[in-house]
């Protein structure tokens, strides 16, 4: 179980002398992803999903609020004292290609946290050698073809298997995958995405999905939770199905709303949202923080900042002083 | 705009591997054709081989490029070559947030590209400029005043698009419009790019690996794999009852937002690269799960069926069974 | 052909890939094949030519300072000794102390720029302040000032004093590779996964850097020959009859090499040398750029 | 266009001279017209003169030709000597040449330091007062306290310069309190501190344009060259035949070499040349060489505070082993001629100061024989055909010179490869400069180096430098004490006291000493024995005696001295202001 | 601008300390080299016939100026002094100011290194530009070998090199200082001949030394540049090859920039050698003879400015690469 409340992280632009400026990345962010769960991210670029992955997977420190892993919070230990908890959450990079050493082998790759595995807990050295088999079986590739072999003789979307792989060598509980499909062929991702689940459904591992594409969030399982993030701060969060059916945030209906209908197949939503776009946000701090691009705007959220909650009637928790249903998605041709 | 036959090769130490082989298409003159394949597939060779702009190790080797009013592209040269990029055909650069010199305005490059052109009324050519800018939603005149890294990703895209409209090109090429763009901007920009196609009258060209994007906004769709046109017709048509087991594959790999999960599944085998594709036969035999003996040495036909072109055996003899 | 082939492909196939690119990098240029043979010709004289001569070496005094003959190929010195002969056994003490120089550039600026770059933060700053300065400060000019504080006495300690002000530039690039290197996935991977700090500098990073590094070392190679010739030539060392630098400098400042023909082989020995050497290694550092290169690897 | 015009009148036939200064490495552009300035501008003989010009005669310190002075009386007991001024001497200017300008010359001369204008009290030969007898007669007398023989020489070889460019520089009071000065206690201290102190003041000047009483005047220098004009008002100008020089300027030999053997030079004293070069140079056209006599030799000298060389038999062994002949062959073939002996005088001179005694010094000829009985008898040990130390422990000649000396260090490498033949391991190791190689020789760092010597023509001069400071002897006002051994700048560390055969004991520094106020006569049986003392028990190993060569051109001029001529010793100037340099028609 | 204006501040603060350090050090190191002028110039005037007495007595009024007390003290007098541009005397130049000798020295020495690099650098770039085109021709591994050739050598032996051939077998050009006297100094046409007559020689070797690195470094930012999209992008728009070859040009010389400073530093460095060789009275000789005759004041003198020269000619090429690229202006941190 992995739990944050309250999570802020502000970046300093760095190498000025003067006038540093502050990149507010998360602005106070609630999450948590119980044993074997599953979470998902979406937002636009820039909204903070890979710092929230980064600061849960423990390779960036956040500024003010908790992460708790398993009932240990984390702020109060030292560096080293947190490195075994956040051992448990293993990050799946969005790229491939640099993911893994271009110099080592995939069975050196895979030796090195088996020997580290098998040291901490007294096992034999034949061990490793099994395991790195079995992992490698686990995510769908056949060790005896792979092993040996550099990471560049391999394609995308085998690498990005080699990549879970590699985080299952030490027994993760959670996969944090950050874009994990973005940049592995169309044909291929659906493989990934099964991969996780299946992943998951197995051997219980928990699965952070990050991504812009709302679409792949949804095979990560029904039991998911969906949390949008604008600008650092989650406006919407809720089951998987019930975000993406019934959005009640603009900024979630938007985003549905942006993705592309195909034509043939489908039948496009009949209240799409289409927001203004973002120009200049940096200043627009009070208030709501999508105010600004907002149609359906009002006064109040000028001057207020609506924060995350339940209200009469709707299922998911969301940001919004005015939320309501809008028919955005598109539908199958089939089911109209 | 017609293109006929043709194959653009690379040279590789393997020796000359073909990119795109013997591909044909027709866009029809006002029409938007969509052209989807995953990575490696060709597109941008083929796009650029539209402009007779393959660049070096890579030649056109068969084929041509006949545009109205122009004649084949595959012919032409120097000036006259160069004088029909830009005037006559307009390009829409892959990750076209770099397209600009980093080091000169907007306006500044707009201005070079009036000269470069021999257009005399450069006022002319600011204004026209500010107005499409304005079109798609921007102050033009602070854009043409500003440097590509003042302006943001989607910014870029659509000063991509200013400047491969603003000489009255005719056809359009775009390569990849909205890849690494977020949503909301892909959405506007896929939009705007439906709006001045309309506006202007265009022939207009989409690449992309994204078939969402060529669903959204394009007439006719040509699916590409190996450097083959494997399928081709109306979106409509081809994303509703996709013939080419590619198409089929490739259609049901799309995570949907909607409907049964398990549904969707991936392709198996992975695409081929340059070196990897075969070279005789059907490209995608070793992933094709309609694979006949006949695949292993038979390139298909491109078959015309109504409205649609497929190269498939197995289509092919299910057609005439 | 596709890549799911056999699985049988074995680490010692690789290294045979490698050489066989190796060989396929060196073929493309016969060039890089002349300078791979130079190179190794260099090594050879280094560590066996001196044994091909009598010590102290024969010197026939009614041949002093003799033109190129066809008993003496390069001439005689100011002694009435071989010049060929002086070149080969001066090499020793040029490349050892060379090689002392290179092998303390490149640990001391690949160590100190490692762990700039990785441990970044003060540490970082305080020593990229140093390192600045180090490269500010001409180091030409400075070798002669400390010329006359330091003795240097023999090759090795004059290659320690020549490594311990070359590593600047090293330190500068590896920190940048490094940094480089450590937003790649992979490092990052590694730390996630709790691998050591050792393990990561010394089996992820290193590895990643090694060509790198070796070609680093070349350069080093070239620039620790340079300054010691330099400096021997200005005449700012103690004398050492065996160094290419005294022979220049005797040539040029003693036997009036730029005056009359007759020095000139004396001169052309050291420089022809030099020549060679720095040849040797533009061609070698020229072929390892294209094994090493990840481009062409994907071949 | 942009050359100068050819001022300087008529006499001689007009030209540009071309030259070198050969004892000045590296003109410096920004330097004052200022005589007493290291680097200044003022080169003698040409734009700076002198009372007279010293002819460094083999054995007399006192034999000038006229500069400034066109003659001078010394006083029988060399107590005075009276200058008379060149009638026709004028400055550049047009200004008389006056007594005044002799006497504030001397006045500058003492606040810089020089032989004969010293203040340190009880200085051997200084001056103890100036008088202006008239107009163009100066009168200086000597402090008789501590005479020296060089009493003329010391005030003869001095500059003259202007006293209306330089009356400034010294103040009113100067010559009250240089009287001060003279005597004794805290006022005297505190003159001569203050008058020292104007030293600094006087290096520094500089007049704004050079006015000369020589032959040229100094045009202009940039970093390369000087330019020199001819002085129409020299008192000689009739027959100064060059209406330009130029001075040349160098950093190294090899510079001069090039020079010399495109026969850009109408003259250059001597450097130091490989044979090839000498060849070269002697091939170019015009180009003629003069050689003559030059007081310098040098030696190998010893630290006898290290073993083994405190053992004469040592010494005695190398100078058997080593070939004079080929090391100077090596080394300076055209500069130095091999030492007949080691005499500790120049073989020119030698025979004038010590006559037949020469030929009874032992001549040490190349002899292996001999050098291994000398070496048996210190005890040494032929082991595997190498010379080890008696205990067995291996010996290594290890022998120190200056880097920029290149005929030291070529004739090292010589003595090393002869010793090396001979089993006696020998290296040779060079010292970054010549200031550190004297600092550290001084402190007894090195076991054997090398050490001008033979410095003449005054016999004192000759032997203090193997009997002098070096040595242990050390001469304060004519008191002559003894520092022990790595002491007092006692670097070489020789007995106090040497048994001479057939003359017995003798303290060889306090007969140096001697030298100092003795007349030629009396000089001549005091050398003798100290050469033979220097001969038996070999300090150092006179190596070679240098030969003074210089080199000529005679496309342009003529007129150059003779080989042999005392003026070889003097700059070329000077030939051209007496009148011997002729423009060629 | 005020970005530039900051940056500015930047660097002259840092420049300063640079050079407070590099004072301090060549003080220290001038301070404890073995050697003692005043002992050394009374052997010299011995040697030359002086009586002791009075050798010593001259010496001492030479160097009467010999700066006094401890170590500290000296220290904090040399400081002192360098705020006020005064480093002393120069023993060797009989008491002038070492910032006046520096300052005679400093155009011997500028001005050549300045022609030089101006040389090299513009052949350096055409030449750069033609490898980068032709780089898979054998035009353009010529120049690439020939570049990596001559940026390897050092320049002493291409100051050899041209030396002997050039001033000894085929006389041609003059290698003995920096113009003819008999040529009056001014603005006329003898005297200017002659200064470039005797620059030929040391101008032609800093330029060979440096082309080489311009050649290597403009060949590999052009074929960065060449890859980059703009470049295609403006092609394709159909622009001019001349303003196509512009776009190339400047966006691949803006990185040289960098290169430029440490280019002059190299330079200096070398220029020890090649005045050596070409008895050019600048600033390489006079730290020579600086050295040989223990010109404590001189010494240090000679190092710091050398040294202050290059941190200014950082700066300098800093600011002028802020000045050209638009990226430095408006603050965004450009990895050069
Ligand atoms: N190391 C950093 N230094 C400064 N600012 C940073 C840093 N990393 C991220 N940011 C800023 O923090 C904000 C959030 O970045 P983050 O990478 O988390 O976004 P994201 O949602 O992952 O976007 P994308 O979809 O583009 O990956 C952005 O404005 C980004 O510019
Ligand atoms: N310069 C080149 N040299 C050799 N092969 C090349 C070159 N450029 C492209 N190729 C190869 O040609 C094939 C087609 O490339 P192309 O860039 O047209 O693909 P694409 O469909 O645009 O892919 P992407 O979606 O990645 O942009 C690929 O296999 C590629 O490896
Ligand atoms: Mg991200
Ligand atoms: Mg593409």
């Amino acid at each position: 179980m992995i739990t944050g409340t309250g999570v802020v992280k502000t970046y300093k632009q760095r190498g000025k002398m003067l006038g540093a400026r502050e990149v507010r990345a998360l602005r106070g962010v609630d999450f948590a992803i119980p044993k074997g769960g599953a979470a998902s991210f979406i937002g636009e670029s820039g909204c903070g999903k890979t710092t929230l992955g980064r600061i849960i997977a423990g390779l960036e420190t956040y500024d003010e609020g908790e992460v708790v892993i398993d009932g240990v919070a984390m702020s109060g230990l030292k560096p080293k004292e947190r490195q075994p908890h956040f051992r448990k959450i293993q990050m799946i990079h969005q790229d491939p290609y640099s993911a893994l050493n271009p110099t080592r082998t995939i069975h050196q790759t895979l030796h090195a946290p088996l020997s580290l595995r098998a040291r901490q807990t007294g096992r034999p050295r034949s061990w490793i050698e099994e395991r790195a088999a079995e992992v490698l079986s686990l995510v769908g590739l056949d060790p005896g073809s792979v092993l040996a072999r550099y990471p560049h003789q391999l394609s995308g979307g085998m690498r990005q298997r080699v990549v879970i792989a590699r985080a299952l060598t030490v027994d993760p509980e959670m996969l944090v995958a950050d874009e994990a499909v973005s940049m592995i062929d169309v044909s291929l991702r659906l493989g990934i995405l099964a991969l996780l689940k299946d992943l998951r459904e197995r051997l219980g591992v928990s699965v952070l999905f990050i991504t812009h594409d709302v679409a792949t969030a949804r095979y990560i399982g029904d039991d998911g939770e969906l949390y949008v993030i604008y600008r650092g701060q989650v406006v919407e969060r809720g089951a998987v199905d019930t975000v993406i059916a019934d959005p009640v945030h603009p900024y979630t209906q938007s985003l549905l709303s942006a993705i592309p209908v195909l034509h043939g197949l489908e039948q496009p939503g009949e209240q799409p949202v289409v927001p203004l776009e973002s120009l200049d946000e940096s200043r627009s701090d009070e208030g709501c923080l999508f105010a600004r691009r907002c149609p359906f705007r009002a006064d109040r959220c000028e001057g207020e900042r609506p924060l995350l909650q339940i209200t009469d009637g709707v299922p998911q928790e969301h940001a919004c002083f005015y939320p309501e249903r809008r028919n955005v998605i598109a539908r199958p041709l089939s089911e109209v | 705009m017609r293109i006929d036959g043709l194959t653009v090769v690379y040279k590789t130490p393997a020796g000359e591997l073909p990119a795109v082989r013997d591909v044909s298409l027709t866009l029809e003159p006002g029409s938007i054709t969509g052209i989807v394949g995953e990575s490696g597939s060709g597109k941008s060779t083929l796009a650029l081989s539209l402009l007779n702009a393959v660049q070096p190790p890579g030649r056109i080797s068969a084929g041509s490029v006949e545009i109205d009013g122009l004649g084949d592209v595959v012919g032409l040269g120097g000036e006259q070559l160069r004088k029909a990029r830009g005037r006559h055909i307009g390009y829409v650069f892959q990750a076209a947030q770099n397209s600009l010199n980093p080091l000169k305005t907007v306006g500044k490059q707009l201005l070079d590209l009036g000269r470069s052109h021999g257009v005399d009324d450069l006022r002319g050519l600011v204004r026209e400029a500010k107005e499409l800018l304005g079109r798609m939603g921007l102050d033009g005149a602070r854009v043409l005043d500003s440097h590509q890294h003042e302006l943001s990703g989607g910014m870029r895209q659509r000063v991509g698009i200013m400047l491969a409209l603003v000489l009255n090109a005719h056809v359009v090429v775009l390569d990849e419009p909205t890849t690494a763009l977020d949503m909301i901007t892909q959405a506007n920009i896929l939009k705007i790019v439906r709006e001045v196609h309309a506006e202007r009258g265009l022939t207009t060209l989409v690449i992309t690996h994204d078939i969402g994007v060529v669903a959204e906004v394009a007439d006719r769709l040509a699916v590409m794999y190996g450097g083959r046109l494997v399928e081709q017709g109306p979106t409509r048509e081809v994303l509703g009852s996709p013939r080419h087991p590619y198409t089929r594959g490739l259609i049901k790999a799309i995570p949907r937002l909607v409907g049964d999960i398990d549904e969707a599944r991936a392709l198996p085998g992975r695409p081929p690269t340059l070196a990897t594709v075969p070279k005789q036969g059907c490209v995608f035999r070793e992933r094709c799960a309609l694979r006949m003996d006949v695949c292993d040495d038979v390139d298909p036909e491109a078959v015309l069926q109504g409205t649609r072109t497929v190269a498939c055996h197995a289509v092919t003899v299910k057609e005439h069974a | 052909m596709t890549v799911l082939l056999e699985g049988s492909s074995t680490s010692a196939a690789m290294r045979r890939n490698f050489w066989a690119g190796v060989w396929r990098v060196m073929r493309r240029k016969p060039s890089r094949l002349v300078g791979a043979v130079l190179m190794a010709g260099f090594v050879f004289m280094g560590a066996f030519g001196p044994l091909f001569y009598p010590d102290p070496l024969p010197r026939d005094v009614n041949q002093l300072t003799r033109p190129p003959s066809w008993q003496h190929w390069l001439g005689t010195d100011d002694q009435g000794r071989d010049v060929v002969a002086l070149v080969v056994t001066g090499s020793r003490y040029v490349l050892l102390a060379a090689l002392v120089t290179a092998v303390i550039t490149v640990v001391l600026g690949t160590g100190i720029g490692l762990f700039s770059g990785f441990k970044r933060g003060r540490w970082d700053t305080v020593l990229m302040r140093i390192t600045d300065m180090k490269l500010t400060i001409p180091g030409l000019p400075l070798l002669l000032v400390l010329s006359t504080v330091w003795k240097f006495s023999s090759a090795v300690q004059m290659g320690l004093v020549l490594g311990l002000l070359s590593w600047g530039g090293v330190a500068r690039a590896v920190r940048a590779q490094t940094l480089s290197l450590r937003e790649r996935g992979f490092i990052e991977a590694a730390r996630g996964l709790g691998l050591s700090t050792s393990h990561i500098v010394g089996k992820e990073l290193l590895p990643s850097m090694a060509p790198y590094i070796a070609m680093n070392m070349l350069i080093a190679i070239t620039g620790g020959v340079y300054s010691q010739v330099g400096l021997f030539f200005l005449g700012v060392l103690p004398y050492e009859s065996n160094n290419w630098g005294q022979m220049l400098n005797t040539a040029v400042f003693r036997s009036g090499a730029l005056t009359v023909p007759s020095a000139l082989g004396f001169l052309i020995g050291p420089l022809l040398a030099i020549l060679l050497l720095t040849l040797a290694i533009v061609l070698v550092v020229d072929a390892m750029d294209e094994i090493f290169n990840p481009r062409l690897r994907e071949e | 266009g942009g050359t100068t015009n050819n001022s300087g009148g008529s006499g001689g036939g007009g030209g540009l001279f071309t030259t070198i200064d050969v004892a000045r490495p590296g003109l410096d552009a920004s330097a004052p017209a200022n005589p007493w300035n290291p680097k200044g501008n003022a080169f003698l003989g040409y734009n700076g003169m002198k009372l007279a010009w010293v002819k460094n005669h083999l054995t007399d310190p006192n034999q000038f030709y006229p500069g400034i002075a066109a003659s001078w009386d010394v006083a029988a007991d060399n107590s005075s000597i009276t200058l008379h001024i060149q009638p026709n001497a004028k400055w550049s200017d047009g200004k008389p040449v006056t007594a005044e300008d002799v006497r504030l010359s001397i006045g500058l001369a003492y606040t810089t330091g020089s032989t004969a204008f010293a203040l340190t009290p009880g200085a051997a030969g200084a001056a103890a007062e100036v008088e202006v007898v008239d107009d163009k007669t100066v009168k200086v007398t000597q402090d008789m306290t501590n005479p020296s023989a060089k009493f003329a020489r010391g005030v003869l070889d001095n500059w003259v310069v202007p006293a209306h460019v330089w009356g400034s520089v010294l103040p009113a009071d100067f010559w009250d309190k240089l009287k001060t000065s003279r005597g004794e206690g805290e006022a005297a201290d505190k003159a001569r501190e203050e008058i020292l102190a104007l030293g600094q003041k006087v290096l520094a000047f500089a007049p704004p344009k050079d006015v000369s009483a020589g032959p040229f005047t100094l045009e202009r220098v940039n970093p390369g060259e000087a330019l020199l004009l001819k002085n129409p008002n020299f008192y000689n100008a009739a027959n100064v035949a060059p209406a330009q020089v130029k001075f040349l300027n160098y950093s190294g030999n090899e510079q001069i070499w090039n020079y010399l053997s495109a026969g850009k030079l109408d003259h250059s004293g001597f450097v130091a040349a490989p044979p090839d070069v000498m060849n070269r140079i002697k091939q170019a056209p015009g180009s003629h060489i003069i050689t003559g006599f030059s007081p310098v030799a040098v030696g190998m000298a010893f630290n006898q505070s290290k073993k083994p060389y405190d053992n004469v038999h040592v010494r005695r062994g190398l100078a058997y082993l080593i070939d004079r002949a080929q090391v100077t062959k090596v080394a300076s073939p055209d500069g130095g001629t091999p030492a007949l002996t080691t005499s500790g005088i120049h073989q020119k001179p030698a025979q004038e100061w010590i006559g037949s005694e020469l030929s009874s010094l032992e001549p040490y000829n190349h002899d292996v024989a001999k050098a291994e009985a000398e070496f048996t008898e210190a005890g040494l040990k032929k082991q595997n055909g190498k010379w080890t130390l008696a205990d067995g422990t291996p010996w290594k000649v290890t022998m120190h010179a200056p880097s920029g000396f290149s005929d030291w260090i070529s004739a090292q490498e010589n003595i090393k490869s002869q010793l090396v033949d001979n089993g006696v391991d020998a290296e040779v190791v060079t010292v970054a400069d010549y200031p550190v190689y004297l600092e550290e020789l001084a402190a007894g760092k090195y076991d054997v180096g090398f050490w001008l010597m033979a410095l003449g023509p005054a016999p004192y001069d000759i032997f203090q430098r193997l009997y002098g400071t070096s040595n242990g002897w050390t001469n304060v006002a004519g008191k002559v004490s003894h520092n022990a051994p790595g002491k007092g700048g006692n670097w070489m560390g020789g007995p106090e006291e040497i048994d001479v055969e057939g003359v017995g004991k003798v303290n060889p520094g306090e007969l140096t000493a001697e030298l100092n106020a003795a007349t030629a006569e009396e000089a001549k049986p005091i050398m003798a024995k100290l050469a033979k003392a220097a001969n038996q028990d070999l300090p150092v190993i006179q190596l070679w005696d240098y030969v003074n060569t210089q080199f000529t051109n005679t496309s342009r001029f003529t007129g150059w001295p003779q080989n042999d001529s005392d003026l070889l010793r003097l700059p070329a100037g000077v030939w051209i202001q007496l009148g011997m340099i002729k423009g060629k028609q | 601008m005020t970005v530039i204006a900051r940056r500015l501040a930047g660097h002259l603060a840092r420049g300063l300390v640079m050079i407070l350090v590099v004072a301090t050090i060549s003080f220290f190191i001038v301070r404890s080299i073995p050697g003692d002028p005043v002992a050394a110039n009374v052997q010299k005037l011995i040697e030359q016939g002086m009586a002791p007495q009075a050798a010593e007595q001259a010496t001492r009024v030479l160097y009467g100026f010999q700066p006094k007390g401890t170590l500290w003290e000296q220290y904090v007098d040399y400081m002192g002094g360098l705020f006020t541009f005064d480093l002393g005397q120069s023993v060797t130049h009989a008491g002038a100011p070492v910032t006046d000798v520096l300052a005679d020295a400093a155009k011997w020495t500028v001005l050549p290194v300045l022609a030089g690099t101006l040389l090299s650098f513009l052949v350096g770039i055409v030449m750069g530009v033609y490898a980068a085109i032709r780089r898979s021709g054998k035009l353009g591994d010529v120049l690439a070998i020939s570049g990596s050739l001559l940026h390897g050598v050092p320049q002493y032996v291409l100051g050899l090199l041209l030396s002997a051939i050039f001033a000894t077998l085929i006389p041609i050009l003059p290698a003995d200082g920096p113009v003819d006297i008999l040529f009056e100094p001014g603005f006329n046409a003898g005297y200017i001949g002659s200064l470039v007559e005797h620059a030929v020689l040391p101008v032609a070797t800093y330029a060979l030394a440096a082309y080489g690195g311009w050649i290597l470094a403009m060949k590999s930012s052009v074929v960065t540049v060449l890859g980059d999209d703009f470049i295609l992008a403006a092609e394709l728009r159909g622009m001019k090859r001349s303003i196509i070859f512009r776009y190339i040009a400047r966006n691949a010389i803006l990185p040289l920039f960098t290169i430029l400073a440490l280019s002059l530093g190299l330079l200096l460095g070398g220029a020890v050698f090649i005045e050596r060789i070409f008895n050019y009275p600048g600033l390489g000789l006079l730290l020579i003879e600086s050295i040989t005759m223990r010109d404590y004041a001189l010494m240090g003198g000679a190092f710091l400015i050398i040294t202050v020269s290059i941190i200014v000619a950082n700066i300098i090429a800093d600011l002028f690469y802020s000045v050209i690229d638009p990226r430095v202006r408006s603050g965004e941190e450009v990895s050069a």
